[in-house]
């Protein structure tokens, strides 16, 4: 009781939450929920990526893009770690992953069929994590916050990178700008439902806002966003493919058509172009890694041993 | 001096080769910190063959990526190590550890070469280098000393491996010419620090010093290993099927 | 008629998608007898793919090379399920398997084409595949019906290829216009037989229908998978080195 | 006593020994040491072959090296079985090339760099094997010498198929030419090696001679694959890596320079530039496929047990 009042009056000031403070089951839940989701996905998400580091068109490009799906296995690190602190083992989580039970971001469901692609990744796929995530530095949960804010910092970097590759495909030949504005067109959609589903289908999304993990709606996030990608589009000579799409006066947003919310609802199902794929991928990866782990562990118990009877013969005077 | 240009390349290319190689283990490998570590190391040897490659081509007015993506399997000068199939994490970490060790003895003779450009990409790799050798041994050490099984795919790495140590220690009139104007390490020099660095590596893992002769061929000529043109294909093919493209 | 090249190339990337698959098991098959038997499959499918490549090839004054080596990713026309990876046996069982129930379906409705090129490659093409798919249910039930372990693999290889089995029967405007003028089988006619035919062997080996959906996509489209351009940055290297030269 | 008279009169005869005759044990061990080297060679000796397949520059190239590396596993078990006749069994021979015991023809050793390397075994390598092999189609032992007819019969397709390979390079662009004349240099001296050490440094010849398994000597052999290849060398317009070479109007043959025996004795004690790499891919074929060969005897096994179930059912009248 005294526990609720108290969680409760840190959400009424906008407080934080630490791990040791009292917290309803819902709330504990939820995070724990949306963190490790969130650390799925970026664990799944350097999949699309990686898929192109052996074939980056110079070395400068495969330098960054090491570098940044780097960063992603880091960020999944973290969030782990930060999801850790509500009492959830991270094996669990990862064991949840790899059994098809949890979910991770359903734009990774989509394959990186040319270079283009990486671009398009960074400047739309970041970009739209990007307005998600800056307000969840200011989430309620302390450690999440945190972990996001060391997040937010890369991929900003991770944005621009993207942009760049798209800007010198659209500025190189035809071929290469023909490539650029072809990844537009299939992750453009895809990019702007990461913000979820209309507000309207978003029954967790209110208690999330009262909850002060969330800050703003499914909607209002993926306004700005549009808002934030049309000037962009314009620099970089590329159309997003929305025939709707214009300037709202009026609103002072831009109006955007219609998503194909039956594709989404259908990838997160588990159609998507490459659900099983990256799925298989991931758990291969950690099937071919068991004996290195039994080898890390048994080497540390081993380790663990030998410094005991080393202390215990100290002991003894031996 | 088209000679130092060519060293460059023997260093370069072997960088850029095990770049590429590491490369493909982010994403799978066994522990998501060693996907990490492994990007790291990658970027550390990307970092060297691009330092390198750059120099090596102010000889022959090209860029890094000229050299990098437009030369053919037979004009690379990488030795075979670097070259061979990551196979498990095992056989990784026996090329890493070998690697590693002869890369240490390197750099830290090269930073004193009186080339200054080649010295001072020397003395930033020796430091990186350090790194990687820290991390192949604790990984010798883990899966030679972990369990049966990690004991013997670690060894059977090492046997994989080791055919391709010999060529890092062999001289040519080249690196003969250049080691006497003290630009060059002659390999043949390290080859004893090299032995008395990874062996007690390898005896403190429970492992053994493979029993197994050199494999012929190599020395950075025309006879180079089946893995590279597989290699090539696939770095090279965007950049060659938009020759002239920038990116 | 540009419309049955098309057509042509439908069919004749298929079977060149996965002769290049099953060339790569030769020399690692688990026994030396399916070394023979997968590359007696892959002759076949390459033998397929080069008549009608051939064929294809025709409307557009292009030789069969010409479609191989010189298209880029985006203009080939290949299902996704002949371009996943060999995976384990039991994931290439599983790939040919499901092919191998599709295509005697094809073939043995092709063979009535009033297209007579067409009909006579499948009436050729019907013949191999029946041993194909003597060779891919065999292996079905002893994989499924032998170990613990096996069918465990055999069951997984059938999950990770069945979101790739809705595409072989999807049709499209020209799928439709060739099948009204005789000269085309509908993909969507096949699909009773298909699951009648696949169905029992499924069952017999005591393994079950993968419940998994059919992945977006594919529809021989521009939404191809990720594996393709890696199939063609190997198959097409050496012919791009060297363009316009003899072989 | 009775077994050795008649095994005796038998090669007097130049007749055939079959499996049920007797005969001495040393004859037997070297028909098993030579028969199933033999096959290891041919097994192994797809690798190099096999390597170029998925990037074979023609798709009439693709077909004819697909069909050729499948006759090599062909020919390896058309040869396991006829040493299998002798009492030693394929599994046991396999286990003894796996484990390092057993030899194979070190030419397979060498790496194919190039396409033209393709073209460079099929000429001079399986020219080489031709010229050993023909006269085996005699060999005392029969069921050795109806193998090789079988195997000689392929070779000759295959030499011709190499030779055509580098006909094609040898009068294609400059750089195709320099490719197949790089692969002669490589493979010239391996290729007259395959014929064993010179006749002096050759002690097993002779007992293989007078037990007609062998009908040449080594130099012999080598000396008409030279007679025989000269010609064949200027028809493609490429150059013998031998400035010693030329034709002795005395002989009546081509007069060769030394060929490098060191390299020889080096590379069949294991440091040839592949040994490793040929036994590991070999061994991870192998291993690869323990589960799928378990398999399959497990249900052969499934198999018979139902058979006689269903055999036992109709013999009770169930």
């Amino acid at each position: 009781r005294a526990g609720q009042e108290r969680f409760d009056q840190i959400i009424a000031e906008d407080s934080r939450i630490e791990p040791r403070d009292w917290m309803p089951e819902g709330y504990r839940k939820t995070l724990v929920r949306q963190i490790s989701q969130h650390a799925h996905s970026e664990i799944i998400g350097m999949q699309p990526e990686a898929n192109w580091i052996t074939r980056a068109p110079s070395l400068k490009r495969k330098m960054i893009l090491m570098a940044k799906v780097q960063d992603e296995a880091g960020h999944g690190l973290y969030l782990y770690s930060a999801a850790e602190t509500l009492g959830t083992s991270r094996d669990k989580m990862v064991q949840d992953l790899l059994d098809g039970k949890a979910k991770y971001s359903s734009i990774f469901n989509y394959p990186t069929l040319t270079w283009a692609d990486v671009g398009a990744i960074g400047w739309l796929v970041d970009g739209a994590a990007i307005q998600n995530q800056v307000p969840l530095c200011r989430a309620s949960y302390a450690p999440y916050g945190r972990a996001m804010v060391r997040v937010c910092k890369e991929e900003s970097f991770h944005q621009r990178q993207g942009w760049e590759i798209l800007y010198e495909l659209s500025n190189g030949t035809p071929e290469q700008k023909a490539m650029a504005q072809d990844a537009v067109n299939r992750f453009y959609g895809p990019a702007l439902q990461m913000f979820g589903p209309p507000d309207d289908d978003s029954p967790n999304s209110k208690q999330s806002m009262a909850w002060n993990i969330k800050r703003h709606s499914n909607d209002e996030l993926r306004q700005r966003f549009v808002d934030m990608i049309v000037p962009q589009a314009e620099a970089l000579g590329l159309t997003l493919p929305d025939p709707d799409l214009k300037w709202n006066e009026e609103r002072g947003h831009y109006d955007f058509g219609e998503l194909d919310w039956d594709e989404f609802m259908s990838v997160i199902k588990g159609n998507g172009p490459c659900n099983v794929q990256r799925l298989q991928h991931r758990r291969e990866a950690h099937e071919n890694g068991a004996w290195v782990r039994e080898a890390a562990a048994a080497y540390a118990e081993k380790q663990a041993r030998r410094n005991q009877d080393a202390a215990d013969r100290h002991l003894i005077g031996a | 001096d088209e000679d130092v240009a060519t060293y460059a390349l023997y260093l370069g290319d072997d960088a850029l080769m095990l770049a590429q190689r590491l490369g493909h283990w982010i994403s799978r490998a066994p522990e998501m910190e060693e996907d990490v570590a492994l990007a790291n190391i990658a970027q550390d040897q990307l970092g060297h063959a691009r330092f390198l490659l750059s120099y090596a081509g102010t000889a022959w007015d090209k860029t890094e990526d000229d050299l990098a993506y437009f030369r053919d399997a037979p004009e690379f000068r990488s030795v075979r190590l670097v070259e061979q199939p990551n196979g498990d994490f095992g056989q990784t970490i026996a090329r890493q550890l070998i690697f590693a060790c002869y890369q240490y003895e390197l750099f830290s003779r090269l930073s004193n070469s009186k080339d200054e450009t080649l010295a001072a990409v020397a003395a930033k790799a020796f430091k990186e280098v350090m790194y990687h050798l820290d991390h192949a041994a604790q990984w010798t050490l883990r899966l030679g000393d972990g369990t049966e099984e990690s004991h013997r795919r670690m060894q059977e790495g090492l046997f994989y491996m080791w055919p391709y140590v010999e060529e890092l220690f062999q001289d040519d009139d080249l690196l003969r010419d250049l080691s006497e104007r003290g630009i060059a390490v002659l390999p043949s020099s390290l080859r004893e620090a090299f032995d008395q660095r990874i062996a007690p590596i390898i005896e403190q893992a429970t492992l053994e010093l493979p029993d197994v002769r050199a494999a012929f061929g190599g020395n950075r000529t025309g006879r180079y290993s089946e893995h590279r043109d597989h290699i090539l294909t696939e770095m090279q093919v965007l950049a060659r099927q938009f020759p002239g493209a920038k990116w």
